[in-house]
């Protein structure tokens, strides 16, 4: 016998489904890098902008807002299928998190759609000039970041239909969930930038 | 609200606050000398002064609060929720001090040297 | 060694418990099973293998450099060679030693220091591990196919641009860059979950040791900072390859913007190299001067201000590109305060010395050796904060002496006295003391008869990054004193090689804790199991292997048939959950050689990126797919 | 036998110390800490300030370290700091408030410091304000100064490089620019450096307050051969810097003798023609350095070797060994045509 004391951690759950888990603060880490990426990255095209007498550098079409604008509508939804999904990881919910991410893909594959045919419209590449070279940049990786985690998301779905989520896999579910809303939020700042960016900053030759 | 907010706004809150209005003055700079006018410069770091003490102000406050710690020296949240206070305090006092030591420049130079 | 019944309490059976734990965490066999390793002792040494590999290779250029430089008008190297050789110098040192070594000691340290039994993501530790070895690996098959970078490891465009540099060379440097970036970025973000999430009950953030807090604060400053070079690299990588305009001046782009970007990463990346630095000598100093430290609430608050403030300093690498005077001022205002926490630090290791009773081992000499060196490169530091004397001072040998200063100093010396002081703990026995002494003698003066003479140097005008020089500037004596304290360093060298290959046979053998140190690392066997600890510890002190022996406790009811740790609270560190952690997996380096493939491949041609994405896509869902049997839950 | 050896001794000491001290005069001109005029020399007060003020406290910070070695626990023997690794709370609070105040006065020091700094900074841009100040214009090239002298009148202005004459007593202002990669403009003796930058211009303002020759360096890299971009400052009182503008303006000297002319034909006739310009001839090349008064510069080659006929004929022949990796073309000249070349070029003072 000794005078040790001990703590007895047997009753403790083997997972947590929430912000306590580690994993959940990995992927906070994942956030804060590309966070940090797309905001130097915000702050170089307003100091390459400002170095510049005209902007848009002449010939660059002003890009087209419309569909852009209401790219945001799935955009945002598809964070109520990102939510469903996530809570009902917690619940254990096979059907909601099936829901979720269904719905998740679903609206986020429009708003990609969206994105691709206007981009496909800019008039100007990365080689044209400056802006593109910004604008092909921020769509660029953000678009790469966005196929990724839609990759990762179908993963998941394809896990949960086939029914091998076990918490590990919940856990990764509510996870992937902190992923997508910091993509959709990072996305607003940097479609103001490219799509309206040339006119809050223009200035005519 | 959960005390551990604002212990954490006391601790980070001043380091940030400096380095937010440091960029800001930074980026200002050259605009100083187009406007011929270093107020932009000065209303910023008076700002940043404010926010500071605000910071120091809500540690302190936390720190108050909590009372003397408990002799035994670092046992449980009493004396976690103190040291966290008084790292609010410092920090954000020596926040405030980068931000007048910046000033020495500014008041010295003129807006376009 | 096996764990004794007696020190454990009666309700656990250790010897069943030990049994088990040492059968789930026993390595796989054979070289499959070698890679595919994932406790954190076998990154971390790796790790630490590797960047000690990377010093020599950085020191055999170092001594190229200075034979160069023995004389006026030497023919040794030309200038193209010696371009190369000191962009190699530089790039290895920065990025393929310095912070992986401090990486490398962190992976191995951290968990142990926490009381828990593994990082919080092993499999991203050991691909983080595959990915510095890969960029290792890239750079010198570049050096070794005569396409070594010679842009300088700074690589300013336009001179890094593919008009003034075409050929690979430069393409080579960027990616390795890359692969740096990935490695650092995993090992941050899992050392931040480790230390936030998994410390032992008990630990709250006022009882964290120093050398906690500064990889902490090292691991925070790593996510803000890198990001800025992913940037940087990526603009110059493509507008080489692909024809991009981010820093081409003749169209539109600027190149100081990618020196802003470059130093924004820069000036915060000497003091991720140098904070864990100065939390071994809070290590070394607490064990050593066998006393608490002095001002333990000034020590972290010195450590997170100067976290903070390395990101406000990056212009004083640019005080020669004519910015607006006052906007380079607030830099030399900024630069000079983060003296004051530099100095509340030095005056806190000099109280806890003065008023503790200092024992001189080779670990603490290297500590002495580190505050003489440091304080004097610190106040070289304050004359380069001055805008006037930098522009003297800069891009000359005075600023070649102060980074050395500080960095040697500031880091390389804390690094030799932690492995003097860790070494027991890393292999079970003790280094040769008189040897280690003889070492850092030997280190200590060459180090300063290579490194004062440069100070005059660049006050006599003769600036860095030149191949050669003409007789008759009055350069000639001190580059020779130069050359030959670089000599003696290099025998230096030799001496700690000598020292730790006798030791590893005929080292004293250690026991748990010979310095009779106070954190926990000394608490597990030497070397550590597998597992660390047979129970993690519970702790109820800032310095628990200092505390009475009745308020030691041990945390019971983990599982030991599989690998299980627990999940504390961020604040006080209070038990939340249980924990499962992956086994061996080798997947981490099939997804590593996938995204070299891309990385590589994409000097060489564009769309090996999008290859590269999809089948390191492919690797990471083999990487994720859950094995079968699902692991058990409990809830 | 000791007497001999003493004077030995003696004057091969007086020997070395007056070769120490020509080769100070003649060559180490290159120097921060020997300022030769307004603007290095306020650097230099602040530099000797900093220096002792932060030595001092080095030396102390350096003693009270070596004090920890040898009063290991004298005042704090009774204390059982061996069982409990701390010494007492008195014993504490006397170190805490020792590294408070230490800590208090060195951010006092800081703050003097910044302000030594700043006014030093403000002082040195007071000279843009001195009136009748002469604009130069340096433009870096790999690796080698274009020098453009700016009047007011464009048909007196003046191309040269390398070589830089000032008027002593005159504020001048250097624009700095670059034709390729990033260069830096130094001449320690005069002012701190100044980087040149493709698409931006620069400024640096010096002045000289005694004549002298002072040598300046690249101090940016800028490639291979960074090591050998040296140009020379030349502060000459106000009227031999005007006779020296006044020739300089003038177009090159026709050659005389008959070598000399046969010398311009080699010139015309060979490659030279299309990278230098030579003023009131054909040649009229801009990606070289203009060679108008090529005969009355200090050096060659961006003063890698100084300007004497045998270096010229090395660097014309073998560029490539003398200078590896330079720009300037390697041009066969027969045997025949070299003594000539040389003789023209180096008449064109």
């Amino acid at each position: 016998m000794t005078d040790v004391q001990t703590i007895d951690v047997g009753h403790l759950k083997a997972y947590d489904i929430s912000n306590q888990d580690p994993l959940w603060w990995g992927q906070f880490m994942f956030v804060f890098i590309e966070g940090a990426m797309f905001a130097i990255l915000i702050a170089a095209y307003f100091y390459t902008r400002l170095r510049m007498d005209v902007w848009p550098p002449p010939g660059d079409q002003f890009p087209h807002k419309l569909l852009p604008t209401l790219e945001l509508i799935p955009l945002i939804l598809s964070c109520a299928g990102t939510y469903w999904a996530s809570e009902a990881a917690k619940k254990n919910s096979r059907g909601g998190m099936a829901g979720g991410l269904t719905l998740n893909i679903a609206l986020a594959a429009v708003a990609l759609w969206m994105r691709i045919v206007e981009w496909h419209s800019l008039n100007f590449n990365w080689m044209t000039d400056i802006q593109g070279s910004y604008v092909w940049a921020f769509l660029g990786l953000h678009t790469f970041d966005y196929i990724a985690d839609l990759a990762f998301t179908a993963v998941l779905l394809l896990l949960v239909l086939i029914g091998r989520c076990g918490p590990k896999q919940r856990l990764g579910v509510h996870v992937d969930s902190i992923v997508w809303y910091f993509l959709v939020a990072i996305w607003i700042p940097i479609y103001v930038v490219i799509y309206w960016g040339p006119i809050i900053v223009e200035t005519q030759q | 609200m959960n005390p551990n907010v604002y212990l954490w706004t006391g601790v980070l809150g001043g380091p940030m606050i400096w380095l937010t209005s440091f960029e800001a003055r930074f980026a200002l700079a050259p605009w100083a000398c187009t406007f011929q006018n270093k107020w932009a410069l000065h209303a910023v770091a008076i700002a940043a002064l404010i926010l500071c003490a605000a910071c120091a102000w809500l540690s302190f406050r936390q720190w108050r609060a909590l009372g003397e710690p408990p002799s035994s020296p670092d046992a449980g949240v009493v004396p976690r929720s103190s040291f966290l206070a008084i790292l609010g305090i410092v920090i954000s006092c020596g926040c405030g001090l980068i931000v007048i030591a910046q000033a020495i420049p500014e008041i010295v130079l003129g807006a376009c040297e | 060694m096996r764990a004794s019944q007696d020190i454990y309490p009666q309700s656990v059976d250790v010897e069943r418990d030990v049994e088990q734990l040492r059968n789930s965490w026993r390595h796989p066999r054979g070289v499959l099973g070698w890679l595919s390793f994932t406790t954190h002792q076998a990154i971390g040494t790796r790790y630490i293998v590797t960047a000690f590999i990377m010093l020599l290779a950085g020191g055999i250029e170092a001594l190229m450099i200075r034979t160069q430089l023995m004389r006026a008008n030497n023919g040794y190297l030309g200038p193209e060679r010696y371009n190369q050789i000191f962009t190699t110098h530089g790039t290895t040192m920065m990025f393929l030693f310095a912070v992986p070594v401090m990486e490398g000691m962190a992976i191995y340290l951290v968990p142990l220091m926490c009381g828990t039994r593994n990082v919080a993501f092993p499999r991203l530790n050991a691909f983080g591990y595959w990915m510095y070895l890969f960029g290792v690996l890239f750079l010198y098959w570049g050096v070794f196919t005569n396409t070594a970078p010679d842009v300088g490891w700074f690589a300013y465009p336009p001179l890094s641009g593919p008009q003034y540099t075409p050929g690979k060379s430069t393409d080579f440097w960027a990616q390795m860059i890359t692969f740096t970036e990935v490695s650092a970025l995993c090992v941050a973000a899992e050392i931040i979950a480790t230390i936030s999430k998994m410390r032992a009950p008990g630990m709250s953030l006022n009882r964290m040791p120093l050398y906690i807090w500064s990889i902490l604060i090292q691991s925070w400053m790593i996510i803000f900072a890198m990001p800025a070079i992913v940037l940087a690299s990526s603009y110059l990588l493509s507008d080489r390859t692909v024809g991009t305009h981010f820093v081409n001046p003749a169209e539109g782009g600027d190149p100081l913007l990618y020196q802003h970007i470059f130093w924004f990463f820069g000036h915060p990346e000497v003091y991720i190299i140098f904070i864990p630095a100065l939390g071994f000598v809070s290590a070394i100093v607490v064990a050593h001067a066998r006393r608490e430290i002095v001002g333990y609430t000034a020590m972290v608050l010195a450590q997170i201000a100067n976290g903070f403030i390395a990101f406000g300093l990056w212009v004083h690498h640019m005080f020669a590109t004519d910015l607006p005077q006052i906007g380079e001022a607030y830099f030399t205002a900024s630069s000079m305060m983060i003296a004051v926490t530099s100095g509340v630090q030095i005056f806190c290791w000099i109280a806890t010395l003065w008023s503790g009773r200092p024992r001189m081992t080779t670990a603490l000499h290297f500590v002495y050796g580190f505050i003489a060196i440091f304080v004097l490169g610190g106040l070289t530091g304050v004359m380069l904060a001055a805008v006037p004397l930098d522009l003297q001072a800069h891009d000359t040998y005075f600023v070649v002496a102060h980074f050395h200063y500080v960095l040697i100093g500031g880091a390389l010396f804390p690094l030799f006295g932690a492995f003097y002081h860790w070494h027991p703990k890393f292999t079970g026995r003790l280094m040769n003391e008189t040897l280690g002494r003889a070492n850092f003698w030997v280190l200590f003066a060459g180090f300063n008869l290579t490194f004062f003479p440069m100070h005059i140097l660049g006050l006599k005008g003769m600036p860095r990054r030149i191949y050669t020089y003409p007789p008759g500037m009055g350069w000639d004596g001190l580059n020779l004193l130069a050359t030959v304290g670089a000599w003696i360093i290099a025998a230096g060298g030799i001496l700690f090689i000598v020292n730790f290959l006798w030791s590893r046979k005929n080292g004293e053998v250690a026991g748990n804790n010979p310095w009779d140190a106070d954190s926990l690392e000394w608490a597990a066997s030497s070397p550590p199991a597998n597992y660390n600890f047979e129970y993690l510890p519970a702790v109820t002190s800032r310095y628990p292997l200092w505390a009475p022996r009745e308020q030691r406790g041990v945390v019971t009811g983990l599982a030991t048939d599989r690998r299980e740790a627990l999940v504390t609270t961020l604040m006080d560190a209070e038990p939340h959950h249980r924990y499962i952690l992956p086994g061996s997996s080798i997947w981490p380096l099939i997804s590593a050689i996938c995204v070299t493939i891309g990385f590589a491949g994409s000097v060489f041609n564009g769309w090996y990126i999008t290859w590269g994405a999809i089948i390191s896509g492919l690797a990471f869902i083999g990487w994720f797919w859950p094995k079968r049997p699902l692991e058990p839950a409990h809830d | 036998m000791k007497t001999t050896t003493r004077v030995a001794k003696v004057s091969a000491a007086t020997c070395t110390a007056f070769t120490l001290l020509l080769t100070s005069c003649i060559y180490n001109r290159q120097s921060a800490i020997d300022p030769a005029g307004p603007q290095s020399g306020r650097i230099d007060t602040l530099w000797w300030s900093f220096f002792w003020l932060l030595g001092a406290i080095f030396l102390i910070v350096m003693v009270l370290t070596a004090m920890t070695l040898t009063r290991q626990h004298r005042g704090f023997e009774q204390e059982p700091l061996e069982a409990l690794h701390k010494a007492s709370e008195k014993t504490e609070a006397r170190l805490r408030s020792v590294i408070t105040g230490a800590t208090i006065v060195s951010i006092v020091i800081l703050f003097v410091l910044i302000v030594a700094s700043t006014v030093t900074g403000k002082a040195n841009s007071e000279l843009q304000n001195k009136k009748n100040p002469l604009t130069i214009q340096v433009t870096g090239t790999q690796w080698w100064w274009q020098i453009e002298y700016k009047m007011g009148d464009p048909t007196r202005s003046l191309v040269t490089a390398n070589e830089i004459h000032i008027p002593v007593g005159r504020p001048i202002q250097i624009r700095g620019a670059s034709n390729d990669v990033i260069h830096s403009f130094w001449v320690p003796n005069l002012n701190g450096k100044r980087d040149l930058i493709p698409s931006r211009i620069t400024t640096e303002w010096l002045e000289a307050d005694h004549p002298g020759a002072y040598r300046g360096q690249c101090a940016e890299f800028c490639g291979l051969q960074h090591a050998h971009m040296a140009l020379w400052v030349i502060a000459e009182p106000e009227d031999k810097f005007n006779a020296w503008l006044e020739a300089q303006l003038q177009p090159a000297a026709s050659p005389r003798t008959p070598e000399e002319i046969k010398g311009e034909q080699v010139f015309m006739n060979h490659a030279c023609i299309y990278c230098h310009a030579i003023e009131g001839t054909p040649a009229a090349g801009q990606s070289g350095p203009d060679l108008t008064h090529f005969g009355s510069r200090r050096g060659i080659a961006a003063n890698t070797l100084p300007n004497t006929m045998g270096n010229l004929a090395g660097w014309i022949l073998d560029p490539q060994t003398i200078k590896p990796g330079n720009h300037m073309a390697t041009i066969e000249v027969s045997s025949g045509d070299l003594q000539p070349l040389l003789e023209y070029l180096e008449s064109l003072k």
